[in-house]
Parts: C-alpha cells; sequence; structure tokens
C-alpha cells in the first residue's frame, strides 16, 4: 500500500464549500483518497474537519461542490442511505448507545446485515437471522478486543472503550471505508498503541481510512498522506515527512495556542511516541454538527 | 423470598384499589331493605354546564329534605346519590350505569343537556329503569320510542308552539339565528324556523357556536351585517352574558329573543349590565313574580328555603326543576307502592300535581306502544327592562 | 365591506392579546428550553386575579390590572423555584411532563376553589360603544388592545435595553457561556419564567374582563399560544407577536366567512401548515441543513 | 422471572371476574382500564421506545372509535360537487379491523409529516392534530352528529364461518375481549422490541446521529412505529365504541391523552410491563378515589402524583420498584433487573 497506487480515487472530494449564515466553515475543498490508503486530516480547531466529515457522511449538506464515493455523487443522500454505500464513520465525543450493553450495541450496529421484514418478526421467523447477528456480534467485539467488555452498560465504559464500541459499530456496517473522527482523544498512550494496532488490521482486510485527529505522532506514525486545513482551507497536502517540514502548516499551527503549537514542534522533531496532549474541548464547529440532526 | 418479585406488591396494589371502589356499593342497596330509598342524580357539576348542574342539584336537595321533614316516602326516607356527568355524553353514560348497577337506584333524574341526556337513554333501555328528565329540550329525547323517560322540561317544538300566538303581536319580520352548536341549540334552531315559517315569518341566518367557545364577534359581525329584525338566541347562560356584552361592543342593536329555558335573567342583569337591557326571553318559571305562577304557595317557600341555604336567587330559574323533578319522581314512588324500577315507571303515568311551572302530568309522546311521557309546562314570555325583569304586555 | 372592516377591527383587538401570549411561552422555550403547559393556567389565573382584586379586595379597576400581573409574577417565579429549578439538566421531556402536572394542579384547583361557575368583572368603561363609521369598538376593547401593545412594548425594552435583558440575550444564545461571563444563570431562569408568567396572567387579566372567568378558559388560550408560537418559530419574539396578529385574521375571516364551528381549528390548521411549508416557523432563518 | 411476571399478572386478571362475583360497576371499570392500557400500550411504542413524546396519541384512539363506529351503524353524506357516499351498516368486527386500517394510515400520515421535527416541535404539533381531528369530529355532523354523540353503536360479534357467532354483550365477554387484545398487543410489542426493528428504535433514541451513521433510516423506521402504535390505538378505540355503544368528540380531549401518558411514564417508559402496570393503577386510581373524593380533586391528585413520579421515580413505577426490590449491585443502579425491556428475547 503506497500513496503511489495509480488507482482511480475511492473518494473524492470535489470544490465543496459550507457556509453558516456568514461564517465560511469550509471553502473550495478539494482532494482525493484512493483505496486502501490511510489518510490524516489535520489542522487546528475551527479549521472544519469535523464539519468536512459531516459534510462527507451526508449529516451536512453542502454549498457547493459535490462528494463522490466510488464514483457515486453523494448530493442529497441521507446518511443512512451513504452507509449503505460502504462509507462508514465514528463521532467525536458520543460515539456509543449508552443505554444499552456493549454487545447490544453492536447488534444494533449490525442493522444493516439482515433483511428481516416485521412480519417475520411478528411470527418469530427471525430466529436464525438473529443467532447468525449475536455470532457476528461476538466476532467483532473479539475483533476490537471488547469481548470482556460485553455485557456492561456502554455508558458506563471509559472514554477509550467508548471509542472502540464506535469503531465495532462502524465496522459492523462492513465499510469499504471508515472515516475516523478523533479517535484516540482521551485515550492514554497504551491504549493509544493498541488503537493504532486496530487502525492497521483494519486497513490490512481492505478498509481505506480517513482520520481526523489531534495527536501528532500517532497521525505521523499511521498515515501514508495527510491533508491539513485551515480556517476551511487546505494548505498543504502531502506524505507525513513533507507535512512535517511545509512551512505553512508550521505557521498554522504557530498561529494557534501554545498546546498545539507544542505538539506542532513536538510533531516536526520526534517521531515517537509521547503523551498525548489532552482531550480537545469542543469546538464551534462540533457544536454545529451535533446540533444539525440533534 | 431470596428472589423479591414486583408481583405481590402490585397485587395488593390492584387489591386495595378494587377494595377502596367497592367500598361504597353497599349490600343493603336502596331497592329493598328498611334503608333510605335512593334517587339517582346525574348532572354536569364540572365542565362547561357546571353553573347549571350545580343549581338543579341544590334544588333537587331542597326537594328531598322536603319530603324528608314530611316523613318520606312510604314511611322511608329518600335518598339523592348525586353523581358528575362532566358535562359529557359518554361520561353521563357511565355514570347512568354507575347508579343504577352500583348504587341500585330504581329511578334517576337527568341529565341537564340534551346531548347527555340522550347518551343516558340507551342504559335505560337496558337496564329498565326510568328516568325523570327535568331540563333537556331536545325533541328526540321524546320522540325515539324509549318508554322509561318522563320529561318535565318544554322541547324545544312545545316552546315554539307556545310562542307562536306572541310571533304577531310581537311583529316579527325576519329572524336570524345563533345558537350553541348541539343537539339543543340545532334542535331549538330547526323547531323555531319551522314555526316561524308557517307564521310566515323569513328565516335567514343560522350561526352556530362551540359550548366552550368564548369570542363570538366573528359570528356576530355576520350577524350585524344582515337585513333581519331579530335574532333569536339558544346558549346557556354564561354564552347568553358574552354576547350580550359582545353584541352592546359591537353596536349590533337588534330585537333579541332567548330560548331553551337555561337564560338565568338575574346573573344576565348582574353580569352583562346595560348590554342586556330591552332583550326578550322566553322562560318556563317565574320567579319575580311567585302571585303569577301556577302555585304562589310552593314558588315561596322554594324561594324562600333557597335564600335561607345562601344560594344566589339568579340561580332559581334552573334549580327549581330539580326541586320539581324530585318531587315528581317522590310521587310516582308514591303512587307505585314500590321502590322497584318497573312499578315506579308505570307509577309516572298517575303522576299529577301543581309543580312551580305548570301541572304536572305526563302525555304521550313518541312512536306507539313505546311512548315516552311528556309534561306540558307554561311558557312566558319576559322582558329585562334597566336591570329588572317586566312581562311586556302583548 | 363593513363587515370586512369590522371583521378587520375585531382581528387587531384579539391580536394584541394572542401576541402577549405568544411572547410569554416563546421566552421561556427560547431562553430555558422548556415548553410551559402552565401557560393557560396561568392566563387562568391572571383573570382569577383580577376578578379577585376588583372584587374581594375592592382595588380599582386600574390598580386591579398591575396587581394581577404582580401575581403571576410570583406565581411564575415559585413555579420555577419548585419544579423546574430542581429539573435542570433533565431532559425537555420530563420537563414538559412535569409542567402538564403542574397545568392540572393549577386548573383544576382553580375549579376548587372558585367552582364552576362563571365570574364576571365589573369595568369602569361604558356599555355604548365607540362608533367609527360602519365600524364599532368597546371603550374596554380598546383599552385591552392599548395595555396589550403597551405591554408588548415593554417586554422588548426590558429584553434589548436593560441589563437583565442583556443577560437573557446571553443566555438565549449559549447558556454555558453566559455562565462564564459571570451572569447568574439560574436567576436568569428564575426571571425569565416569572416574566412570561406574568405576560400569560396579563393576558388573562385583560381578556377576563371582556369575556367570562371560569376554570377552563385557560387551556384553549393555550394550544392558541402553541400555534402562535410554531408560527413565529420556537423562541422568536418578534415572530410570536406577528403571529398572534395572524391567528386572529384566520380565526376572524374563517369564522366569518367559511364556518364559524372551524373557527378553533384556523390555527392549528396554521401549526400543520407551517409545518408542512416551513418547519422552523414564518420568521425563522433556515438553519436545519439536511 | 422475565416471563414469570406477565403471566402471573395474566392469570390473575383471567381469574379477577370470578373473584368479583360479576359486579359490574368494578368491571365496567376494568374493561374501561384495560382499553385505556392498550392505548397506553401502543403510546409507549413511540415515547417509550422510540423517544418521540407523542401528545397527540388520542387522534388514532378517537379515529379507531369514529371509524369503527360510523362502518357498523352506516352513514350517509355530501361530500360536496352533488357527489353523495352512501354506507349500509356493516358487521362490527368489519369496523374494528377497519378502525385498525383507518387508525395506521392516519399513523403513517401524521409520522410522515411530523417526524421532520423533533423535540418541543413535534410535541406540539401531535397535540394539533389531535385538536383538528377534534374539531372535526364536532363540526361534520352530517357523518359524526357533532356533539350529539354517535349513539346505538351495535356491540362486537365474533364469529368463525361454520362455527357460529358470539355478540359480546356482557361485561365479562367484553372483559375477556379486552384481556385478549391486550394480550396480544403485547405479544406483538414484545416481539418487535426484541427483534431488529426494536434495536433500530433504541438507536435512534439513544443516540440519533449514530444510529444514522450505522445505517438505520430514521424516517422509515420511527414511520413504521408510529404506523404500529395508531393501528393499536385504532383497536382500542374500536373497542371502546363498540363497549360503552356511544361516542362523543370528547373522546378526543387532551385530557385522555394525559392520562395515557401518566399510565406509561408512570409505570415505566421504554419497559414492556411498564403501561401495563401503570394503566392498571392509574386507570383504577380514580374508581377509587371516586368515593372520597370531588373530581377536580380527583384531578389535583392526578397532577401531583404525575409530578413526584417524575421526581421521585423518573424511570416509573415497574422499573422503580424493581430497583427497590433487587439488591444492588456494585452500588450502581441496577440496570440488570428482571424487568428490562432489553432482555425479552423470545
Amino acid at each position: 500500500m503506497t500513496s503511489s497506487a495509480p488507482e482511480s480515487p475511492i473518494l473524492s472530494v470535489e470544490h465543496v464549500g459550507v457556509r453558516f449564515g456568514g461564517l465560511v466553515a469550509i471553502a473550495d475543498l478539494h482532494f482525493d483518497v484512493r483505496p486502501g490508503e490511510i489518510v490524516s486530516l489535520i489542522g487546528p480547531n475551527g479549521a472544519g474537519k469535523t464539519t468536512a466529515f459531516n459534510v462527507m457522511t451526508g449529516f451536512l449538506r453542502p454549498s457547493q461542490g459535490v462528494v463522490r464515493f466510488r464514483g457515486t455523487a453523494l448530493t442529497g443522500l441521507q446518511p443512512h442511505e451513504i452507509v449503505r454505500l460502504g462509507l462508514s464513520r465514528t463521532f467525536q465525543r458520543t460515539s456509543v448507545f449508552p443505554d444499552d450493553t456493549v454487545f447490544d450495541n453492536v447488534m444494533i450496529g449490525l442493522h444493516r446485515r439482515t433483511r428481516s421484514r416485521l412480519v417475520d418478526t411478528l411470527l418469530g421467523r427471525d430466529r436464525a437471522a438473529e443467532r447468525r447477528l449475536r455470532a457476528e456480534a461476538r466476532d467483532l467485539l473479539d475483533r476490537v478486543g471488547l469481548t470482556a467488555r460485553a455485557d456492561e452498560k456502554a455508558g458506563a465504559l471509559a472514554y477509550g472503550e467508548q471509542r472502540l464500541v464506535g469503531v465495532a459499530l462502524a465496522l459492523a456496517t462492513e465499510p469499504a471505508m471508515l472515516l475516523l473522527d478523533e479517535p484516540v482523544s482521551g485515550m492514554n498512550a497504551s491504549e493509544t498503541r493498541v488503537f493504532v494496532r486496530l487502525i492497521r488490521a483494519i486497513r490490512a482486510r481492505g478498509v481505506t481510512i480517513l482520520l481526523v485527529e489531534h495527536d501528532m505522532p500517532m497521525v505521523m506514525e499511521v498515515s501514508d498522506r495527510i491533508a491539513v486545513l485551515n480556517y476551511g482551507r487546505l494548505i498543504a497536502q502531502g506524505a507525513p515527512a513533507e507535512i512535517r517540514s511545509d512551512p505553512a502548516v508550521i505557521e498554522a499551527y504557530l498561529g494557534q495556542g501554545s498546546a498545539a503549537r507544542e505538539a506542532a514542534m513536538r510533531a516536526a522533531s520526534v517521531p515517537t511516541p509521547v503523551p498525548a496532549p489532552m482531550p480537545v474541548p469542543a469546538t464551534p464547529e462540533t457544536a454545529v454538527a451535533e446540533a444539525s440532526h440533534a | 423470598m431470596r428472589k423479591p418479585t414486583l408481583y405481590p406488591a402490585m397485587m395488593s396494589s390492584l387489591a386495595l384499589a378494587l377494595t377502596l371502589a367497592s367500598g361504597p356499593a353497599r349490600a343493603d342497596a336502596g331497592a329493598s331493605g328498611a334503608g333510605p330509598i335512593r334517587i339517582g342524580v346525574n348532572e354536569p357539576l364540572t365542565g362547561p354546564f357546571a353553573a347549571s348542574g350545580t343549581y338543579v342539584v341544590n334544588g333537587a336537595k331542597i326537594a328531598a329534605d322536603e319530603i324528608n321533614a314530611q316523613g318520606g316516602v312510604l314511611g322511608r326516607k329518600i335518598e339523592l346519590v348525586i353523581e358528575d356527568n362532566k358535562s359529557n355524553p359518554t361520561e353521563a353514560a357511565a355514570v347512568a350505569e354507575k347508579l343504577i348497577t352500583s348504587d341500585k337506584t330504581p329511578v334517576m333524574m337527568g341529565a341537564w343537556g340534551s346531548s347527555l341526556t340522550l347518551a343516558v337513554m340507551p342504559k335505560l333501555a337496558d337496564y329498565e329503569t326510568p328516568m325523570l328528565v327535568e331540563t333537556s329540550s331536545s325533541g328526540k329525547i321524546t320522540t325515539t320510542g324509549n318508554p322509561y323517560v318522563f320529561r318535565i322540561s318544554p322541547p324545544s317544538a312545545l316552546e315554539a308552539e307556545a310562542f307562536a300566538p306572541m310571533v304577531g303581536k310581537i311583529g316579527l319580520k325576519k329572524v336570524d339565528f345563533i345558537v350553541i352548536n348541539n343537539d339543543w341549540g340545532r334542535g331549538a334552531a330547526a323547531d323555531f324556523t319551522k314555526m316561524l315559517k308557517d307564521k310566515g315569518v323569513a328565516v335567514g341566518l343560522v350561526e352556530t357556536m362551540d359550548q366552550g367557545a368564548q369570542d363570538m364577534s366573528a359570528q356576530l359581525s355576520k350577524l350585524k351585517g344582515s337585513d333581519a329584525d331579530t335574532i333569536m338566541i339558544t346558549a346557556a347562560v354564561d354564552q347568553l352574558t358574552l354576547l350580550f356584552k359582545q353584541m352592546s361592543a359591537l353596536g349590533l342593536k337588534k330585537r333579541i329573543i332567548t330560548t331553551g329555558g337555561s337564560q338565568n335573567p338575574d346573573q344576565i342583569i348582574a353580569q352583562a349590565g346595560g348590554a342586556a337591557d330591552g332583550t326578550l326571553h322566553l322562560t318556563t318559571f317565574l320567579p319575580w313574580y311567585p302571585d303569577r305562577t301556577p302555585n304562589p304557595k310552593a314558588t315561596t317557600y322554594f324561594i324562600e328555603e333557597w335564600k335561607k341555604r345562601g344560594f344566589q336567587f339568579a340561580g332559581v330559574t334552573e334549580s327549581f326543576r330539580g326541586y320539581d323533578g324530585i318531587r315528581t319522581i317522590a310521587q310516582a314512588i308514591a303512587k307505585a307502592g314500590s321502590t322497584e324500577a318497573a312499578q315506579i315507571k308505570a307509577a309516572f303515568w298517575a303522576v299529577d300535581f301543581t309543580g312551580l311551572n305548570g301541572q304536572i302530568r305526563f302525555a304521550k309522546s313518541g312512536p306507539a306502544g313505546r311512548e315516552s311521557g311528556q309534561s306540558k309546562p307554561d311558557v312566558y314570555l319576559i322582558r329585562i327592562e334597566s336591570g329588572r325583569v317586566v312581562m311586556p304586555e302583548l | 365591506m363593513d363587515q370586512l372592516l369590522q371583521h378587520l377591527v375585531n382581528t387587531l383587538i384579539l391580536g394584541g392579546t394572542y401576541a402577549l401570549l405568544g411572547i410569554g411561552l416563546t421566552l421561556i422555550f427560547g431562553i430555558m428550553n422548556v415548553v410551559n403547559f402552565t401557560h393557560g393556567a396561568l392566563y387562568t389565573m391572571g383573570a382569577y386575579l383580577m376578578y379577585l382584586a376588583v372584587t374581594a379586595l375592592g382595588l380599582g379597576f386600574f390598580l386591579a390590572l398591575p396587581a394581577a400581573i404582580l401575581g403571576g409574577l410570583l406565581l411564575g417565579a415559585v413555579i420555577e423555584f419548585v419544579l423546574l429549578r430542581p429539573l435542570r439538566g433533565s431532559d425537555i421531556d420530563t420537563t414538559m411532563l412535569v409542567m402538564i402536572g403542574a397545568g392540572i394542579v393549577l386548573q383544576s384547583g382553580t375549579l376548587w376553589i372558585f367552582g364552576g361557575v362563571a365570574k364576571s368583572v365589573p369595568t369602569p368603561f361604558p356599555d355604548a360603544p365607540l362608533h367609527l363609521g360602519p365600524v364599532s369598538v368597546s371603550w374596554l376593547r380598546l383599552f385591552v388592545l392599548g395595555a396589550a401593545l403597551a405591554l408588548i412594548g415593554l417586554t422588548y425594552a426590558l429584553i434589548n435595553r436593560t441589563r437583565l435583558g442583556l443577560a437573557m440575550r446571553a443566555t438565549f444564545q449559549d447558556h454555558d457561556t453566559a455562565a462564564l461571563m459571570g451572569v447568574n444563570v439560574r436567576l436568569i431562569y428564575t426571571a425569565t419564567f416569572a416574566i412570561g408568567s406574568s405576560l400569560a396572567a396579563a393576558a388573562g387579566a385583560l381578556l377576563g374582563p371582556v369575556y367570562v372567568v371560569f376554570p377552563q378558559m385557560g387551556g384553549l388560550a393555550e394550544l392558541k399560544a402553541f400555534a402562535i408560537v410554531i408560527l413565529g418559530g420556537l423562541g422568536n419574539i418578534t415572530g410570536a407577536a406577528i403571529g398572534g396578529f395572524i391567528l386572529a385574521l384566520a380565526e376572524e375571516l374563517g369564522a366569518g366567512y367559511i364556518s364559524s364551528g372551524y373557527r378553533d381549528a384556523m390555527g392549528f390548521l396554521i401549526i400543520i401548515a407551517v409545518l408542512v411549508f416551513r418547519p422552523t416557523g414564518l420568521f425563522a432563518r433556515a438553519e436545519r441543513i439536511g | 422471572m422475565t416471563r414469570l411476571l406477565p403471566l402471573a399478572l395474566l392469570a390473575g386478571l383471567a381469574l379477577l371476574p370470578l373473584g368479583l362475583d360479576a359486579n359490574p360497576y368494578l368491571l365496567n371499570a376494568l374493561i374501561t382500564t384495560g382499553i385505556l392500557t392498550i392505548g397506553a400500550m401502543s403510546l409507549n411504542l413511540l415515547l417509550g421506545f422510540t423517544g418521540q413524546l407523542s401528545l397527540g396519541h388520542i387522534a388514532f384512539f378517537g379515529i379507531g372509535a369514529y371509524v369503527s363506529a360510523l362502518t357498523s351503524l352506516g352513514f350517509e353524506v355530501e361530500l360536496g360537487f352533488g357527489i353523495r357516499v352512501v354506507h349500509e351498516p356493516w358487521p362490527a368486527a368489519l369496523g374494528f379491523l377497519l378502525a385498525v386500517v383507518a387508525a395506521g394510515l392516519c399513523g403513517w400520515l401524521i409520522g410522515r409529516l411530523s417526524f421532520r421535527v423533533r423535540g418541543a416541535y413535534f410535541v406540539i404539533v401531535t397535540i394539533s392534530f389531535a385538536e383538528v381531528v377534534r374539531l372535526v369530529a364536532l363540526n361534520w355532523v352530517e357523518l359524526t352528529q357533532g356533539p350529539l354523540a354517535l349513539t346505538g353503536i351495535p356491540a362486537l360479534t365474533l364469529g368463525l364461518p361454520g362455527l357460529g357467532s358470539w355478540t359480546l354483550r356482557t361485561k365479562v365477554q367484553n372483559y375477556y375481549l379486552v384481556l385478549a387484545v391486550g394480550t396480544l398487543c403485547y405479544l406483538m410489542i414484545a416481539r418487535l422490541v426484541g427483534s431488529r426493528f426494536g434495536r433500530a428504535m433504541r438507536g435512534l433514541k439513544e443516540n440519533e446521529s449514530l444510529a444514522l451513521s450505522v445505517g438505520i433510516n430514521a424516517t422509515r423506521t420511527l414511520t413504521v412505529a408510529a404506523v404500529i402504535s395508531a393501528a393499536m390505538a385504532g383497536a382500542a378505540g374500536s373497542l371502546y365504541a363498540h363497549y360503552l355503544r356511544i361516542i362523543d368528540p370528547d373522546v378526543f380531549l387532551f385530557a385522555t391523552t394525559v392520562t395515557m401518558v401518566i399510565m406509561v411514564v408512570g409505570g415505566g417508559k421504554g419497559t414492556l410491563m411498564g403501561p401495563v402496570v401503570g394503566g392498571l393503577v392509574f386507570g383504577l386510581l380514580p374508581v377509587a378515589l371516586r368515593p372520597v373524593m370531588a373530581p377536580e380533586a380527583q384531578w389535583i391528585v392526578f397532577g401531583l402524583v404525575l409530578i413526584a413520579i417524575l421526581f421521585v421515580m423518573p424511570r416509573g413505577l415497574v422499573p422503580g420498584l424493581a430497583g427497590l426490590l433487587t439488591p444492588r449491585r456494585r452500588g450502581e443502579a441496577p440496570t440488570g433487573s428482571a424487568i428490562q425491556p432489553v432482555e425479552v428475547r423470545s
């Protein structure tokens, strides 16, 4: 898997712009992801990353431009229709069904895997299908390493484990491509290492991954390519090494708060794991994202 | 009990509810034995007709106390079992069922409004229990062939018939209606329209208002623009008050005649003030002029007693029907010499005495073999003039 | 033509109090995210307070009105303090159900205390109406319109010109940020609910003398307030003011020219129509995407 | 245990008429309570399992009642443009089926319309719908008799070809009919909730965005839930009409919706047994209160009870009591107790 594979892109974001009233959240965003890649989308807080995710997954309608997934324009499609095409996502903050057990979370996630009809349900003819689903759910929990937590309420899990439930839910839809929104925020260093292995394992099964993340060392370690957003615009894209030395990127992060600046500096100098930055507080764009479908 | 369950707790609460519920259903119910004779009273004590229903019940209590003071009926006291039908037909039917099956009342009085009474009537047939209808005025009540119904209030057709001789004297030319949107109002509009047309009087608009409606400005604006000289209104007192006030606010000056027997002129005077001046009302009771009533002694006694109990004088135009109703039932029981529903039903036909608004004597009405009883009360036309009730000379 | 003019005058007078009802409800929703199911009961309370102030306390009509409004203010503050403050952070459904319970208690309590017989509030206005060419208006109704407009103006000034109003607007925008900036959000909630309640009470105190006062009068008023608020967009004060007049117009014309029986259906038909064509209300900017 | 409680309750209810010695008044209270409980169970499907606070539920109940009554009574209406529709009376059982279908269709229509919005808008829209239906029932006098009420509605007749037929006139017969329909509704809801469809509903309730992102079609799921819920409410309405034999536009009153909401919330929304227990308790409470206090005082008690439940036992009686009775594990809320909706996977 290299960034120079000559295949046609699995996802292409074509001149997408999003405005909220007078505020420009994304301006003319344009980039591709090729099959099998791990691509990261980074940028300071409020740069438009989550907005971009929301556009790609149908939670937001772009003011202009179009997103294509495997050649299909996603314009006007509802989130659940986009999932059916094989494009799945996780959420930054609330990534579980809090009142259900972890096992039932995954069962809910397996929604699209059977087509049992209501009549069958009412007549009790869906038992075989249900048995199959339960087996799959156990398998998925095993893959993300949550088997021991299967009977606990998802809302009572630690943040890091909730993220894993979120990934299991996304995987339950059998995606061809997975969008991960800050998956390791709130995880400690060892959890992050486990998560990186998980991401690689997922990619090894042929799933393309697009990642939004603030943990620079992790991004640098895992990504094939990185795209950098600032103020809703794409300011750079390329391999981790190129991004690390890109003056525009450094400038963008220097303009930010000291924590982000430090993170950028560390990322530029030390590629090995370091303590992850603090969880990122909610930004206006995440608030909008949640409000838009609340 | 290693594993406590919900079931015992739930069952015991259910049992508790049922025990509480069955509390009042005494074993020695009124139909037999030496206890008091129970008479069911099914009236609106809450909801839009609450005021009128309460008046009727208070009148009924005066009658019951008077009868008991004089030794009761058949040597036993009478006891009113009063239930609220919430001004709602379905509830009225449920109340009737409760009175008959649970309280074992062999005879009832009710249910004020026509819609309420009509709802109760199938239950009377089901349980073969007679009911005295004290207020309702829809024609349907005594024409559909329910032999358990005995009515002392005039149906609107009877009211219209009594009003017919006055039409020429007043000089009506064209009449519009505004009526409450139920069987009472619509029935009155239909019966009066028929009578007026027979008399050669033109009929224009028929406007309706819901029973809870408060703002009738829109309907009245429409009536204001019509060329009729008279507006006939059928509604209860609360809405009449509102109508008069709103007519005055709109500068609507036409001859007003109200029908239906629930006008309560004193309340109108108190609440509508000058806005009610000059309005005409068809009423079935003359408490302002006891001497002119068919039974001055009884009228005076009733009004004195009413005042003694601290009720507003205004209520007597409703409450006298409760009073007469219970007296009618008591006489039926006495004549039956029994507290069995069937005997009481038969004895209603023998009732004959002078009530507060005329002779109470039942005539047969409705399909042969299944006739209801209808008494024919007097109908008077009164006018409100500078805050007083007067009888116009026609 | 004369009839139409009369309908329009009626609209204006009805619309003023409708707007008052709507503004109170929308204010509470906008700032507190509470659907106030006691609004109708507070309207009823306003009317009864007016009745008591004029008859039992012997206050004059013009003194009774502010007294009733003040009563509504206090009652609102108590409801907020006792029922809503402990429920802060609960979901909107819970507060809605608690408000429904409170509304039932208030309405049944009124019935219990005052009985079902409608009361009439004496007024100092002459019975004879004011004639303006073909249309007539009673002095009382003119006063009601004037008072309603004055109260609406006062509410506007309060929200836009005072420190309390500034704090309310800040809380409306984002209560967390407002709290960070030193706004006493709990106090703002109490104040908001009290003010909204006093507006409902004011509408009741103004309309009580026009109609009659009875315990169930608030039920329909509450449903109309909902219609007005939906029409204007939840939380939109200007929208509610305009919505009040639009509802009054629809009712007047509906009853005058279509059928008087469907007069009260107009509000609900408006709600459903708005929902089909503009789910966020007539005066809202499109905020929902996708 | 999960299965034992409903079975025990069912057995208790089935034997109850014997214990009551056919006291008609109490049977009457139990039948109307049972009918309202079916309404509450159907409301729970929306309110409890999808989390949508629908306060117009009485509309479906009333539509079921009117459709069933009119089907069996016959009617003749002028639709305008000279079109007259004349309907001859059909058997009451057919009325029941049509009531279910008609209410379900209305549920679909309202679902399509109102699920475009959430929260307060949704609540107000559903209330408005019920009020519009009430006003139509009140004013379309030619069809519905308006405020005069539809009277003389025939009792239900159940018949099997070749086996004869039974007309359900007595209280005991009606009691068992209501119990049977209620049990059927309970079983259907239990099946639904434990299925893929039930998981979709729960997903939408707990985290709508996440549910969408795993491919759950929100509008479709909610609309189907609304249709099933409305159809059950329509069935309850039909039972009501044929039992009372009279209906008036007041069946659409908001107060009845509030009663059903109290049954669901009080019993425990989102649990299978909640509305059943809540229905019995709050349906029989007025019967118990009637002899001791005035009607308006009863309503005050109702209001206070609703507030108290929301403050003290916000999850309702069933989970609340289960929580009290089950030994707590690790000091946290007893989520694994016997009465959890999630565990019903028959």
